[in-house]
């Protein structure tokens, strides 16, 4: 049974498609209405998922059904993710929109980018895969450049576009190979005949992990397909970026898990080293680049590609430890919530104040005390400091490299490369801070968006209130994790 | 004609793909090359449908082509509002954003 | 009534803040009343002192590690008690007439009666880490009374100003001297820490009489050789607060407090500390002999520093120009002779010759420098200057003064028979000589020699205050109006008693000798099993003897002939006498400069760990730690942001391409 | 004892915190100063009491790292209470200063409100990194540890950047950053631990054996992770900026209460759950701790500035903690735990009197300051009780912290027969000599000597000030006397840890 | 014969791929763009796939590249015909082909591939079909979510502002 996934292809998609044309049916512009509609969709979707895991009809783990969609746990962590971030998304663009065109198309453009988010989380086929990545990031590539008479916002959208559509031709040329050495595009059909794969056909086998990895990758942000990244982050609207960080960035590592960690998995390839290279590169490139911004936005979208990296690690030591896919499902949770807070906080700044850069912001904390109070909490959780809950996945990660130590030589240098990127994160992340509470001491207070003071109870809510009692996440996040039985 | 000789013309295709859009500044040949990725992606799904016998192949390549069409579209409208804002549409002077 | 001994003075240190909010003239009454009341109730123990009881109390002090406080007063520490008791509650009326109307009177009670207490703490304890305390509390004590007067007023500094030697200045203010002297004795204390703790490490107590119940805690140590270094370590700290060779240089420096306190430090408190530790540890060290464990080392060691200590600072003290420094040098001078004592006693087979000797000689020179310091404290305070030059003639306005200073000056010479110094100087040369320890001749020699200079120099003191021509400060004093008087009644009355004290128990001397040896021996004998062969001392002048006799009536002679010649009769100028002669002005100029000893640690110890502090600071703190790992790891971080951020071009013909290369970079990687 | 007792010590100045706030904020700083006082002096009868019980709790907590609880025993309990006596006092002290330096930093054009919100939040903050520094030693378990090791950075950071000296901004950056740098070492360690127990919580990590390599590998991670917060020669980077910097009643509680956490951490973690691997390292903390030592002092000798000569001189005094516990024997470390105790109470003092200098003479360098005995002697005597703890001078506990800590030593020396103990043994002498130096040094150039003319006018703290410096000069004295008080429980811990 | 036709099509693919990236001209570059898409289509006739090539030369030549044709003449003419390189982008971006090739293509020439081959009969398109609405209908609707997403979006975009916005 597939309901979930159904399901919330029907509600947003009705959704998203009637915004358009209530749009146009009603002549008179009430944005909040448009917003209303879509968070009343999210919020069906999301009360649906949570209601198919509290009466338990979720199947644990990831499985893989012979349909296209599957209704398993996995989808339905990646869904909750992923929705949260929607709504998060919608009620920051309640003011960021007040006073832009267009609200109900750029409104439906998030739902119907949030179906294909969800969709990819559940799909077990490559095909409907496939699809609902581009049901993902079409819509995105318009919302990037939604800001049309900023060229900041278009010149974002074009480099985007430009990687997104190289990277799902990429992938579509990954699926193809995978298809013409298995014959199926079923992922757990693939799987099967990968296990068995001739000896000969290896090297197409590799070719397509890679194009999956280039693929995937570039959503990701891993090094070296991240280039695009800090450009359309700091570009894009904010609560598009907040979109893109914190849910697109994590459909993307649904499908690496779906497929290359399993295809992987199943071709018996020593990938792990790979993944860990990967990782390691790609959080010490993002940590230190972000050192030196001056824009909040790109400082946060670089440690957006660190944090893709810390999730990566659980990916390159899921076979030596338990615990590492558990820790990326769970960051995957985490850095969802966290980093999207921290986007809506920022283009909450945006809102009120017009301004990103980071020599503006000072004083922020006394001009917009939530909001301030919001960000600060956001990025703690972000560098790790417990009691917040980014603490508890960076430790499930961090121990899961250490514990694959027993494995493989490189499992504890990933865990120091880890903690000391760690580390080195929080001295920017405390610059903000520096900026927001002991620069400006005189600023005045001014008017906080109240959607964004919103976002900013929730997530504070979700950041602490799970830190300091994590298990009930932890559970979530255990049944969710897909095991290596394979099909 | 075997297999491979699709496959191989198909990474020619991608090849050229690539480097178009790792060479070429102006915004629509960029979208030339992506577009020439797409087909040979697309050439490389039919020929292992034909090979594999199934109708998978051909039923992505539907779903790739259509798909294509759609970001196309999209493409094109992003590389009107560049042109309408900057009059030209030469991709490296975009470089607004970086660092 | 024991443990009273010490607790008074600390109780009266305690209330002092109370007392003086309510009255600073009521202090007065509290610290001579409390004085009192601890120097009776130390008196009170005297009879069963005698009679050669011993009283040891103990209470649970650290109950985690087994450990007691206790109070032990046998003979010797309840005679030091005494000593130290009614030495200090003369000085304490002195202060009152002293320090009459200073503005800082409460602290000056507080830490004198914190003095007394710590010291009778020393005395009484019954084991060492509580004697410690007492240690630390009378090293705490003489440190916050040397810089008394913090307020480095130029009046207050010692020596002469200006005047260096091996390029440091040779002038020290009251805050430098005391922590001089604190730093310099805490050498002293860890040492003797060290060495406590060791004996604790074998012997599992403290105890003095834990310490002698057995003796196989020694022989382990002597098995592994650790036996006399302990002890030489615990001699340290006697070293240290004895201002013994080489610790010996803050003695000096420590003449910057209120002369009260100098008399303090130097009779009752302080550096006798070290010698009643040495009187503590010594009959322990000597009776392990029985068992076979010879300590001989330790007790060559004690008497050898006592021998150069003597010498050293007696030399010394023949031609400084400051009347306290050179009684503070002789005070080491003669500590010096306790230690020799002392120590000679436990290369001798009669351990209680030289034993009764420095003791005798403690009690003696207890009086009579006293006595000196008080007398010198009062020509201080009528003067106005603390140097000798600035005085002379004195003796037609001072006669009390005078006559006292006479007194005491020749219980400090060893005037033959009538004084407690010749006695207890004789008895410490006889116990030198008999004791027929290898290279006793030359430490009888240096004794001799010691002694000839100390009659010398004190004659020197006297004739240069009180003799001679009146000096041109004090003219000019009187010009300006005033007129130089003798000092207070409350103040020439204390040093008075005990100038009369050391010439009417000198008179006497020999029967006091005598009933001390006897109550040593059996005290020794009771509570260490030390015997001592009985034998030929009966008649009067019998139990002398007679080389040392006539050595110490030589010395006498010859130190009190040349001080006559130089400073009373004035037949020579000393001054012409140095500049006529190279090989005078240079020794003049040796000693003058303290044998640049002073300097020589000063630079060692001072000046070089210093360079090499700052050194470390500019080279490896500033540079290493602060600029490398802060600055230059916040600059690396910076560079390293720089050239990923340089890879970040905007163009995104180059993003595509790295995208291009990474594919080909990740297929790759995974083909390996 | 009082049902959840210990919940209440630790959790109550953080939901309060809030409150503080609010007081601070609508009616000034006495009635905020009044509450935070009221809520950590209840915290610490509370622990207390519990320390006289020997107390423990237990909740449930997370089923992957294991549940979470406080317990006291002999080794958390001293740190525990002077913690907490310590934030206790010194929330009265902080009233007058805070209130100068935020009249300072607004220069005199401070308005009440503006004025108020500051109190507040500085109240707040200051329960909460309170609050954490108890949670830390109380834990039972190692993600609490560091869950607690965290939280006190977070508001000591602000503290630190929000009204500290100097480039204050900068500093609090380097603090958060060092300080967290050091704890996510620990934390590999942690994992390290965790992961192959298979359970977090002391009480299992302490019955399970560990595969040598990973004992030694986290060992190592955890005195690097721990010897940051200990601020150990090479790691001290962050210390005497930090210290320098931090508003004075924070420095009085960071260096002596916050930075000797990090022995705790030795402590608890590698000596007693690593006891085989911690006697292979003993060596090399003993070593550590005597270079810490001597390079602190010799460093302490050189500074001008008040506050930095107090904080090498914590950097000092934390290579004794080292030193103790490098001793490998019960009295050694008892001692160390002692020394803990004993900088606490004296260093606390002595910051107390920088702050009053500060308030008072307006200046911390040493070179403008001179003869202030007179001017206030209560300070004066304060400051010289505590330079004689650290000194180690009988009566205070310093003596009673050191004698124990170097009897400790020199058993350990002689038992082993080691020439490079016997060795750092003397050195360790040399090093308390060295200490005597900066310390009097420091009394004589600010408290003796002439009194420069811009302060004659320098007039004694109020008792606000000079209250808990009075009350921690005589915890100092008493403990001195009479250290049965925490030895008692001390003594048999270490015992226990050594198994003897 | 269908060699020929094989070897044929392969020149005009590449051929005109190239052709389309380096012609000078926007407008010809487009035309050889529908050249080469309609070379793949081709390649799909030869691959017994008519109902994908059918909907290639509909959907891509007939409408794309028009489509793409159109927006190169809505560009100023000096834009269409005025062809900037960096020559070191460009060699470098040889270079980068090139070592693509040889890498890919020894890949692949190297694997199994080569031995793969098909006597089956030809899939029918009714196939496809079936596939679409019974097993990949969900994938359909997404389609059209897409379909509809992408013009609303393009749309949007694309429009004329005519008032001034606020931004």
């Amino acid at each position: 049974m597939n309901a979930t996934p159904l399901v919330i292809l029907g509600v947003l998609g009705v959704a998203g498609v009637i915004l358009p044309v209530l749009d146009v049916a009603r002549r008179e512009r009430f944005t909040q209405a448009y917003a209303a509609v879509a968070l009343g969709a999210l919020f069906i979707s999301i009360g649906y998922v949570g209601y198919q895991f509290v009466s338990g009809m979720v199947q644990p783990g990831a499985i893989f059904s012979t349909d296209v969609l599957a209704d398993d746990a996995f989808g339905g962590l990646f869904a909750i993710a992923m929705l949260i971030v929607a709504v998060f998304s919608v009620t920051g663009s309640i003011s960021y929109m007040r006073d832009q065109k267009y609200p109900a198309v750029y409104y439906s453009l998030i739902l119907l980018s949030a179906i294909g988010m969800v969709l990819v989380a559940y799909s077990t086929d490559l095909v409907m895969l496939f699809v609902a990545w581009e049901l993902m990031s079409i819509p995105t590539y318009v919302l990037a450049g939604f800001m049309k008479r900023n060229p900041i916002s278009n010149e974002a959208a074009l480099k985007y576009f430009l990687f997104g559509a190289m990277s799902s031709a990429i992938i579509v040329y990954g699926i193809s190979m995978v298809y013409g050495l298995t014959g199926t595009t079923n992922i757990s059909e693939v799987i099967v005949a990968l296990t068995t794969l001739d000896a000969s056909m290896m090297p197409l086998a590799i070719l397509a992990i890679g194009l999956f990895v280039a693929g995937f990758g570039f959503k990701m942000g891993l090094v070296p397909f991240h280039m695009w990244l800090p450009d359309t982050y700091e570009g894009a609207p904010q609560p598009i970026t907040a979109l893109l960080a914190a849910a697109t960035k994590k459909a993307g590592f649904a499908a690496t898990i779906r497929i290359v960690v399993m295809g992987m998995a199943a071709l018996h390839l020593d990938w792990t080293l790979a993944l860990g290279i990967i990782a390691v590169m790609t959080m010490t490139i993002g940590n230190v680049a972000a050192i030196m911004q001056k824009n909040l936005s790109r400082m946060l979208a670089y440690s957006s590609i660190g944090h893709a990296g810390y999730i990566l690690i659980g990916l390159a030591v899921a076979p030596h430890s338990a615990a590492g896919l558990q820790g990326s499902l769970y960051h995957v949770l985490n850095h969802a919530v966290m980093k999207g807070a921290a986007f809506i906080a920022i283009s909450g700044v945006v809102v009120a104040l017009a301004v990103t850069h980071l020599d503006k912001i000072r004083g922020l904390g006394r001009r917009m005390p939530i909001t301030a109070l919001g960000l600060t909490v956001s990025l703690l959780a972000l560098a790790g400091v417990p009691p917040l809950n980014g603490f508890w996945s960076k430790l499930m990660l961090f121990g899961a490299a250490l514990e694959s130590g027993s494995f493989v030589w490189w499992g504890p240098w990933l865990a120091i490369a880890a903690v000391l990127n760690s580390a080195l994160s929080l001295a920017y992340y405390g610059w903000i801070m520096r900026k927001m509470y002991f620069e400006g001491e005189d600023a005045k207070r001014v008017k906080e968006p109240k959607s964004v003071i919103a976002v900013m109870i929730f997530s504070l809510l979700f950041m602490v209130g799970l830190g300091v009692y994590p298990d009930p996440v932890i559970q979530f996040v255990e049944m969710a994790t897909p095991t290596f039985l394979l099909p | 004609m075997a297999l491979i000789e699709f496959v191989l013309v198909s990474v020619a295709l991608l090849g050229i793909g690539i480097y178009g859009l790792a060479v070429k500044r102006n915004a629509i040949r960029m979208l030339f090359a992506v577009e020439i990725i797409i087909n040979a992606a697309n050439l490389n799904l039919v020929a292992f449908s034909r090979y594999v016998d199934d109708s998978g192949g051909q039923t992505l390549a539907l779903f790739s082509i259509a798909i294509a069409a759609a970001e196309v579209a999209v493409g094109l409208a992003l590389v009107v509002v560049a042109y309408r804002m900057y009059k030209d549409v030469d991709i490296a002077n975009f470089r607004s954003l970086r660092g | 009534m024991v443990w009273l001994v010490w607790i008074l003075p600390f109780v009266a240190a305690l209330i002092m803040p109370g007392v003086g909010k309510a009255s600073k003239k009521a202090t007065n009454y509290v610290a001579v009343g409390f004085a009192l009341a601890s120097a009776l109730s130390a008196a009170s123990l005297l009879p069963m002192a005698l009679a050669g009881d011993e009283i040891h109390d103990q209470i649970m002090w650290i109950e985690a590690i087994g450990l007691e406080a206790g109070v032990l007063a046998d003979p010797i520490s309840v005679i030091m008690a005494n000593v130290v008791a009614w030495i200090s509650f003369l000085i304490m009326g002195y202060s009152t007439g002293y320090m009459k109307g200073d503005r800082d009177i409460i602290r000056f009670w507080f830490w004198m009666m914190f003095f007394i207490g710590s010291m009778q703490i020393i005395v009484l304890s019954d084991n060492l880490l509580q004697l410690f305390f007492g240690w630390e509390g009378v090293g705490l004590a003489s440190y916050s009374l040397i810089s008394f007067w913090y307020r480095d007023k130029q009046k207050d500094h010692v020596g002469q100003r200006g005047r260096t030697a091996l390029g440091l200045l040779d002038y020290y203010s009251p805050t430098h001297a005391g922590m001089k002297a604190f730093i310099m004795t805490k050498v002293g204390d860890i040492m003797m820490l060290s060495g406590m703790l060791l004996i604790f490490l074998y012997a599992g107590t403290f105890g003095f009489r834990e310490l002698v119940e057995t003796t196989t805690w020694a022989t382990q140590m002597d098995a592994v050789g650790l036996l006399v270094p302990a002890f030489v370590l615990l001699f340290g700290g006697a070293v240290g607060k004895s201002a013994q060779f080489p610790l010996n240089e803050w003695l000096l420096e420590a003449m910057t407090g209120p002369t009260a306190v100098s008399a303090l430090i130097h009779a009752a408190t302080m550096v006798k500390a070290g010698v009643f530790l040495v009187a503590r540890i010594g009959p322990i060290m000597f009776a392990l002999g029985a068992a076979g464990i010879l300590g001989e080392q330790f007790f060559a060691i004690v008497a050898w520093t006592g021998a150069i200590t003597a010498l050293l600072l007696a030399t010394q003290g023949m031609t400084n120009p400051e009347i306290k420094k050179v009684l503070a040098y002789s005070t080491g001078s003669q500590i010096g002779y306790m230690m020799m004592a002392l120590g000679v006693a436990g290369l001798s087979h009669q351990y209680v010759d030289g034993y009764t000797a420095g003791f005798f000689h403690l009690i003696s020179h207890a009086m009579f420098k006293a006595s000196l310091f008080m007398a010198a404290g009062s020509l201080l305070h009528v003067v106005g200057s603390r140097f000798m030059t600035d005085m002379g003639g004195l003796r037609r306005h001072m006669k009390k003064t005078y006559a006292f200073m006479w007194a005491a000056g020749l219980g400090l010479m060893g005037a033959p028979f009538i004084t407690t110094g010749f006695w207890s100087k004789d008895a410490i040369f006889a116990a030198v000589y008999e004791s027929g320890a290898e290279f006793g001749m030359i430490l009888y020699g240096i004794a001799v020699l010691t002694a000839i200079i100390t009659a010398f120099y004190t004659t020197r003191m006297i004739g240069m205050v009180f003799h001679g021509e009146k000096s041109p400060h004090i003219q000019k004093m009187e010009s300006k109006g005033h007129h130089v008087h003798e000092a207070h009644l409350s103040m020439w009355v204390p040093y008075g008693i005990l100038a009369a004290l050391t010439i009417i128990l000198g008179v006497a001397g020999l029967y006091i000798e005598g009933s001390l040896h006897h109550l040593f021996e059996e005290y020794l004998d009771h509570s260490f099993h030390i015997h001592s062969e009985h034998g030929e001392e009966t008649g009067i002048l019998g139990g002398l003897n007679p080389v040392a006799l006539v050595s110490s009536l030589a010395a006498f002679g010859i130190g009190i002939l040349l001080g006559y010649v130089f400073y009373i009769g004035r037949l020579v100028s000393p001054q012409r006498l140095v500049s006529s002669n190279l090989f005078f002005y240079a020794i003049h100029k040796l000693l003058l400069n303290r044998w640049y000893l002073n300097s020589i640690i000063y630079w060692c110890f001072v000046v070089a760990p210093l360079w090499l502090a700052r050194g470390l600071f500019r080279y490896f703190e500033r540079t290493t730690i602060d600029y490398g790992m802060n600055t230059g790891l916040e600059k690396a971080t910076r560079w390293g942001a720089t050239v990923v951020q340089g890879t970040q071009t905007g163009t995104v013909q180059s993003y595509l391409f790295v995208f291009g290369a990474g594919l080909l970079f990740v297929v790759l990687m995974l083909m390996v | 004892m009082i049902e959840f007792g210990l919940l209440q010590a630790v959790f109550l100045p953080l939901f309060l915190a809030p409150v503080a706030y609010v007081l601070g904020t609508r009616y000034g700083a006495a009635p905020a100063m009044w509450f935070s006082f009221a809520v950590l002096l209840y915290g610490t009868v509370l622990v207390v009491l519990g320390t006289i019980s020997g107390y423990s709790e237990y909740y449930p907590w997370t089923g992957e790292f294991g549940g979470f609880g406080f317990s006291l025993d002999g080794l958390s309990s001293p740190f525990a209470i002077i913690i907490y006596v310590l934030s206790t006092i010194l929330v009265l002290y902080s009233r007058p200063y805070m209130v100068h330096r935020f009249e300072e930093m607004a220069n005199g054009t401070l308005q009440t409100s503006a004025l108020n919100r500051q109190v507040g939040l500085y109240f707040a903050l200051y329960l909460v990194f309170a609050m954490g520094m108890l949670g830390t030693v109380l834990s039972t378990n190692l993600i609490q540890f560091y869950v607690f090791f965290e939280i006190m950075l977070i508001p000591g950071f602000f503290l630190v950047s929000l009204w500290g000296d100097g480039p204050r901004r900068k500093i609090g950056l380097m603090f958060l950053f060092w300080t967290h740098v050091g704890a996510v070492v620990l934390l590999l360690g942690f994992l390290m631990i965790g992961l192959t127990v298979g359970s977090f919580d002391f009480s299992d990590i302490s019955e399970s054996a560990i595969p040598p390599d990973i004992v030694l590998l986290s060992a190592i991670a955890i005195s690097i992770g721990l010897g940051v917060k200990l601020a150990v020669f090479m790691f001290h980077i962050w210390l005497p900026w930090v210290h320098g910097a931090a508003p004075t009643p924070i420095s009085a509680l960071l260096s002596p209460a916050m930075i000797g956490i990090g022995a705790y951490g030795i402590f608890r973690l590698v000596v007693e759950f690593l006891p085989n691997t911690f006697a292979d390292l003993a060596i090399w903390f003993h070593i550590w701790g005597i270079v810490t030592m001597l390079y602190g002092g010799a460093m302490a000798l050189m500074q001008d500035d008040i506050k930095r000569l107090f904080a090498y001189s914590s950097i000092s005094q934390m290579g004794y903690l080292l030193f103790g516990i490098g001793s490998l024997s019960v009295l050694g470390m008892a001692g160390a735990e002692m020394m803990y105790i004993t900088h606490a109470l004296g260093k606390g003092l002595l910051f107390m009197t920088a702050g009053i200098l500060i308030v008072k003479a307006g200046t911390r360098s040493i070179s403008k300051l001179g003869g202030l005995a007179g001017k206030m002697p209560i300070t004066a005597v304060c400051a010289v009780i505590g330079a004689l703890t650290i000194m180690g001078v009988p009566p205070t506990s310093g003596f009673m912290g050191e004698w124990i800590l170097f009897y400790g030593a020199l058993e350990t020396a002689i038992s082993e027969g080691s020439m490079v103990r016997a060795v750092t043994f003397g050195l360790g002498l040399v090093a308390t000599v060295l200490t005597m130096s900066y310390m009097l040094w420091m009394l004589k150039r600010v408290f003796f000597g002439k009194t420069p003319e811009h302060l004659e006018k320098v007039k004694e703290a109020g008792w606000h000030m000079t209250a808990p410096m009075m009350v921690l000069a005589g915890f100092t004295i008493v403990l001195g006397i009479y250290p049965d008080i925490f030895l008692e429980g001390i003594i048999p811990y270490m015992e226990g840890v050594l198994r003897i | 014969m269908a060699d020929a036709v094989f070897l044929a099509l392969s020149v005009l693919t590449i051929g005109s791929a190239i052709a389309a990236l380096e012609m000078r001209s926007l407008i010809y570059g487009s035309i050889a763009l529908m050249g080469s898409l309609g070379g793949v289509a081709g390649f799909f006739f030869l691959l017994d796939a008519p109902f994908v090539a059918l909907f290639q030369l509909a959907v891509y030549v007939g409408s794309i590249a028009v489509l793409i044709l159109f927006t190169v003449m809505l560009v100023r003419r000096e834009l269409i015909f005025k062809k900037i390189e960096d020559r070191r982008r460009k060699m470098a971006g040889i270079g980068l082909l090139l070592v693509f090739l040889v890498s890919v293509g020894a890949l692949i020439m190297s694997s199994g591939i080569q031995q793969m081959d098909s006597d089956s009969p030809p899939i029918d398109f009714r196939e496809i079909g079936e596939d679409f609405l019974v097993y990949y209908w969900p994938a359909l609707v997404v389609m059209a979510l897409i379909l509809s997403g992408a013009v609303t979006g393009a749309l949007v975009l694309a429009r004329r502002e005519v008032e001034s916005g606020t931004n």
